[in-house]
């Protein structure tokens, strides 16, 4: 399986990226990251590029809110994506928010699996039963 | 002088920049007091004593100024100025926007203070009001109007580099270009340094302040300073950060002042005086204050231990975002009681990590010196770019981040995947020898997220 | 046990005392949880964890009770119980009227907790109820029921020693009668030793606290340890505070231990537990009180690099009188705190330093156990009225106080008059040539002056 | 020159009465010390066995007041000592006195020389002083 993984916007929190890059390797996945500060256009530039199955977009300082709203209708204009896994994880908003809020609304931009202030493996363990599942339903 | 005076004009063409008058520049360097060189200071202190460093940067000049005397009170060594981060960006125009709204609603919406906006004229009289030595802490890839300006206002240290302040900020300024706009900088501190007391350059030695290896810190070191002793700069301050284990502090700073003197030497510069600043923990801080409180207290019984001679200080608010005045006047209150109660330093040996940290930080080096470049600029650049030279957790796209590091249970950064550094075998052996690599990779990240915030 | 028995009955017929039920005492400290032994948790610590220890005593069961919860809640490792000053001189008459007013009137008419008055049954119920170690502070010369009560009330540790609570606080009280009531203070504790885990006796080492010279203090730790395993004692902790130096504090550590382990195989204990105590400077605190921290700061590393296996600590209203249960428990937890932050310890060597203080310390030693008389304790006495061992700043009648000591450059104490104490002359001078002895008395009391209040 | 020298009453407070011991010595003065914890009549007595010209008490602890109202009553017992020079030092009253009411209140107490709060190698040189004015009147 194939990920795309970056920090979106002009958030440049490495570490995190970091250790989903290393994490994500330890599970089998093939990598292709992309980094901090990079806009939403890059990741699906990159999905399509490397025939990604999974974009995994991590934000930590609160900007997600604003890039999230984007979401649907950038992706609607690549044709190949339409069954690639959304997920999406970090501080997703501003402040503190409520997770029973966040997570169906990040759903409603779009996004598959939605990961606020998850522990990294927890979410890993997600994107894994989200594939066993779809592949054997 | 001539081509430096060419780009001296490219840059100075700008609407923000006030109109520089470098004849009356040169004569106030000339006879400026000596007590605002902080070289001047390094030479004449009493041995053992360590200069203390607060951080703090305003945007107006009233607060700045406010920010500096109460510092002064509380028994400061030197003022820190710390730049707004629009300045750093070379974004004169919303830096002045954000000054003058600043001015006018008493809210601060700049995070330093916009030196080129305030102009040097301006500057200057804080500065010449206060006679004490000013440290220019920035983070800017291209500094040579801000080094201009600086040297203008009677700031006399100036910290950075192209390796140091690129590598740990930036995600794509092309490095070539930072290190020719250092190269500027550092020509212009030389030449400045010649009518009276040296200009000082600092190096920024904590990089992204995460797991970075004494290895690549001491190896950035030499580099930087290298690259500035070539150009003719005459005091020089190699820095690290404290790293989370006592003996890995204290054999980092042995190495690495043995190394710099030794390297100094090689390229005839065995004149220029280099002098050790030792940053308070740099990582995550824990958001209980009295806590944070006792990490500043150990960080500073450690540099002097470690023998540093200036001390950079952080705040019992770290955790909590960009401290008060009160909180930076206390730290520096508390700073200068502890460095005067703690005496008689023990001898600390560790002939084994020394051994090994010297042999992994002269394999670098030289690995960097064979690389066929011409200049040492190109060979630094090139073996940054093909990870001979790998800063874990840098954001920047031109470094490998292949080299992964974790703790070992004494809380040593210890080396466990080189990638393409060329830490020697037996080196490396012993690195990972030090640590338990029985464990699955899962583990190990968690060892990571553990180790990054061993002082929360 | 039958001399032990008929002194036990003679101190036992005390008009404030309760009836002891001897066999009940035993059966509980047989079956007593091994958590309220200190000496069980020594042994069983991970290595290199220090035992957090502050200080305290109210004088009711109910203020004792809060104090105790308050320290358990912020994490400490051994309970303090410090004994009021009128039970230290067993006038028990003037502690229960004064405990009575405390009761009625909620006003502290005590410095402490009136053991004997409130008597073993109501005191073991704390203690059993939070099932943490207790550590008995007193200062008693006459201390024979006072332990009798602190055994049968769960505490497993008792500190003090016919010199080290005598030298340092009173006038006359009779060294002889000091020694002879020790005696019977170790018995008792080697006597309940064989039920359960043993009960620590812990030596008190600051002394003065001014200006005491590390042999001396060494050589007294030294000699109260073995007079106590000598009576069958088989966990014992020698101390010392902070002396001003981290070099001189390192190779005292050192030393004292090197030499406790050595005199103890000695005399055939070499099955005894030895410990080490380290106190946070107890000499005068500075009146502000973020200093204050700082130096309990200081104090905890300084601790660790010694390898303490305890702290006790001091809090941030040191200068200001007793300390409220706030800030003790402020102190515990930043202790913990900096006890977990602090990593990778470094060797510490000073080889010249170690080995002078080796060479005092076995002089004065031997010395002693030359002394022609026919048991131990009568040498050490002896000693001390010739002055062989002579303490700095004592008050007691039968010190010499000949001895004279100041601090060198680098703050470590040194000799510069060894009065009648057998300080080898090489020893001697050493310790003169490192300090500038060409001025006249009237400076050097300026200095001693200037030396007491380092901290200030 | 003969001294008695000691600290007044249950005060146990050694620093001091060590340094002044030191600094007498240092200035070619006969000592004998009491040391801390001695009662008014042990200074008399051993002023009387001794032959000393002066008598120097200190007091730390605040209790010198209580002792001092005591100064001409004891002394009058003593037939040989109406020349000697009475000197108290030290901090002579509980909290914070006022010196200017301080010293007159001693002297009335039979003091020749008092010195409240005031550094030790200052006041003996006032003793000196004392003593050579009494001396070359």
């Amino acid at each position: 399986m194939k990920v795309v993984t970056g920090v979106v916007g002009n958030d440049i929190h490495v570490v995190a990226n970091r250790l989903i890059d290393l994490s994500l390797r330890a599970r089998g996945f093939d990598v292709f990251n992309l980094g901090v500060n990079t806009y939403l256009e890059e990741f699906f530039d990159a999905a399509v590029e490397t025939g990604a199955d999974v974009i995994l977009i991590s934000s930590l300082n609160g900007e997600a809110e604003g890039w999230g709203r984007e979401v649907r209708a950038i992706k609607s204009r690549y044709k190949t994506l339409d069954d690639i896994i959304m997920m999406i994880g970090g501080n997703l908003v501003v402040g503190s928010g409520n997770a029973e809020d966040i997570e169906p609304r990040y759903k409603n931009y779009g996004f598959d699996i939605v990961c606020h202030q998850i522990d990294l493996n927890t979410g890993l363990d997600m994107l894994e039963e989200f594939i066993k599942e779809r592949n054997n339903p | 002088m001539s081509l430096l005076q060419e780009e001296r004009e490219i840059i100075l063409s700008n609407e923000f920049v006030e109109s520089f008058d470098f004849a009356e520049v040169t004569e106030f360097v000339k006879n400026a007091s000596k007590d605002l060189f902080i070289s001047h200071h390094f030479k004449n202190k009493p041995k053992g004593k360590m200069l203390v460093q607060p951080r703090g940067g305003f945007p107006t000049y009233k607060k700045q100024f406010e920010l500096s005397e109460f510092f002064v009170k509380s028994n400061v060594d030197v003022l820190p100025l710390t730049i707004d981060s629009n300045t750093r960006l070379n974004d004169y125009a919303t830096a002045q926007k954000m000054l003058r709204l600043s001015e006018e609603n008493d809210v601060d919406m700049l995070n330093g203070y916009p030196l080129i906006n305030h102009g040097y004229r301006t500057t200057r009289k804080m500065f010449t009001h206060f006679n004490k030595p000013v440290s220019l802490r920035h983070g800017t890839p291209d500094a040579r109007l801000l080094i201009e300006t600086a040297i203008a206002s009677g700031i006399f240290e100036i910290e950075g580099g192209p390796i140091t302040y690129l590598l740990p900020y930036s995600k794509n300024f092309p490095l070539d270009k930072a290190f020719l706009y250092w190269k500027y900088v550092e020509r212009v501190c030389a030449n400045y340094s010649g009518l009276n007391e040296p200009i000082n350059r600092e190096s920024f030695g904590p990089l992204t302040a995460t797991l970075v290896p004494p290895a690549i810190t001491i190896v950035v070191q030499l580099l930087e300073m290298l690259l500035s002793l070539e150009e003719g700069v005459k005091s020089f301050s190699v820095s690290f950060a404290q790293q989370g284990s006592m003996m890995q502090d204290a054999v980092t700073s042995e190495v690495l002042m043995k190394m710099a003197r030794h390297y100094a030497e090689e390229i005839d510069c065995g004149d220029a005086a280099i002098n050790l600043v030792y940053h308070q923990w740099m990582g995550a801080f824990p958001t209980n204050k009295d806590y944070a409180e006792q990490l500043i207290n150990m960080s500073t019984v450690i540099a002097k231990l470690v023998g540093a001679d200036k001390i950079i200080t952080k705040t019992r608010e770290e955790a909590a975002g960009i401290p008060t005045k009160e909180a930076n006047a206390k730290t520096v209150a508390n700073t200068q009681y502890t460095l005067g109660i703690l005496n008689g330093l023990p001898k600390i040996v560790d002939a084994e990590e020394e051994e090994i940290l010297t042999l992994e930080v002269q394999a670098i080096m030289e690995a960097v010196f064979n690389d066929p470049a011409d200049t040492l600029w190109r060979k630094v650049f090139n073996c940054i770019k093909n990870g001979i030279i790998d800063v874990p957790f840098s954001p920047h796209i031109i470094n490998h981040n292949n080299m992964i590091t974790i703790r070992d249970a004494q809380k040593n950064i210890r080396i466990i995947d080189r990638g393409n550094v060329p830490i020697p075998d037996r080196c490396f052996k012993y690195e990972r020898a030090q640590c338990d690599l029985t464990k699955d990779t899962t583990s190990i990240v968690n060892d990571i997220v553990h180790d990054i915030g061993i002082m929360q």
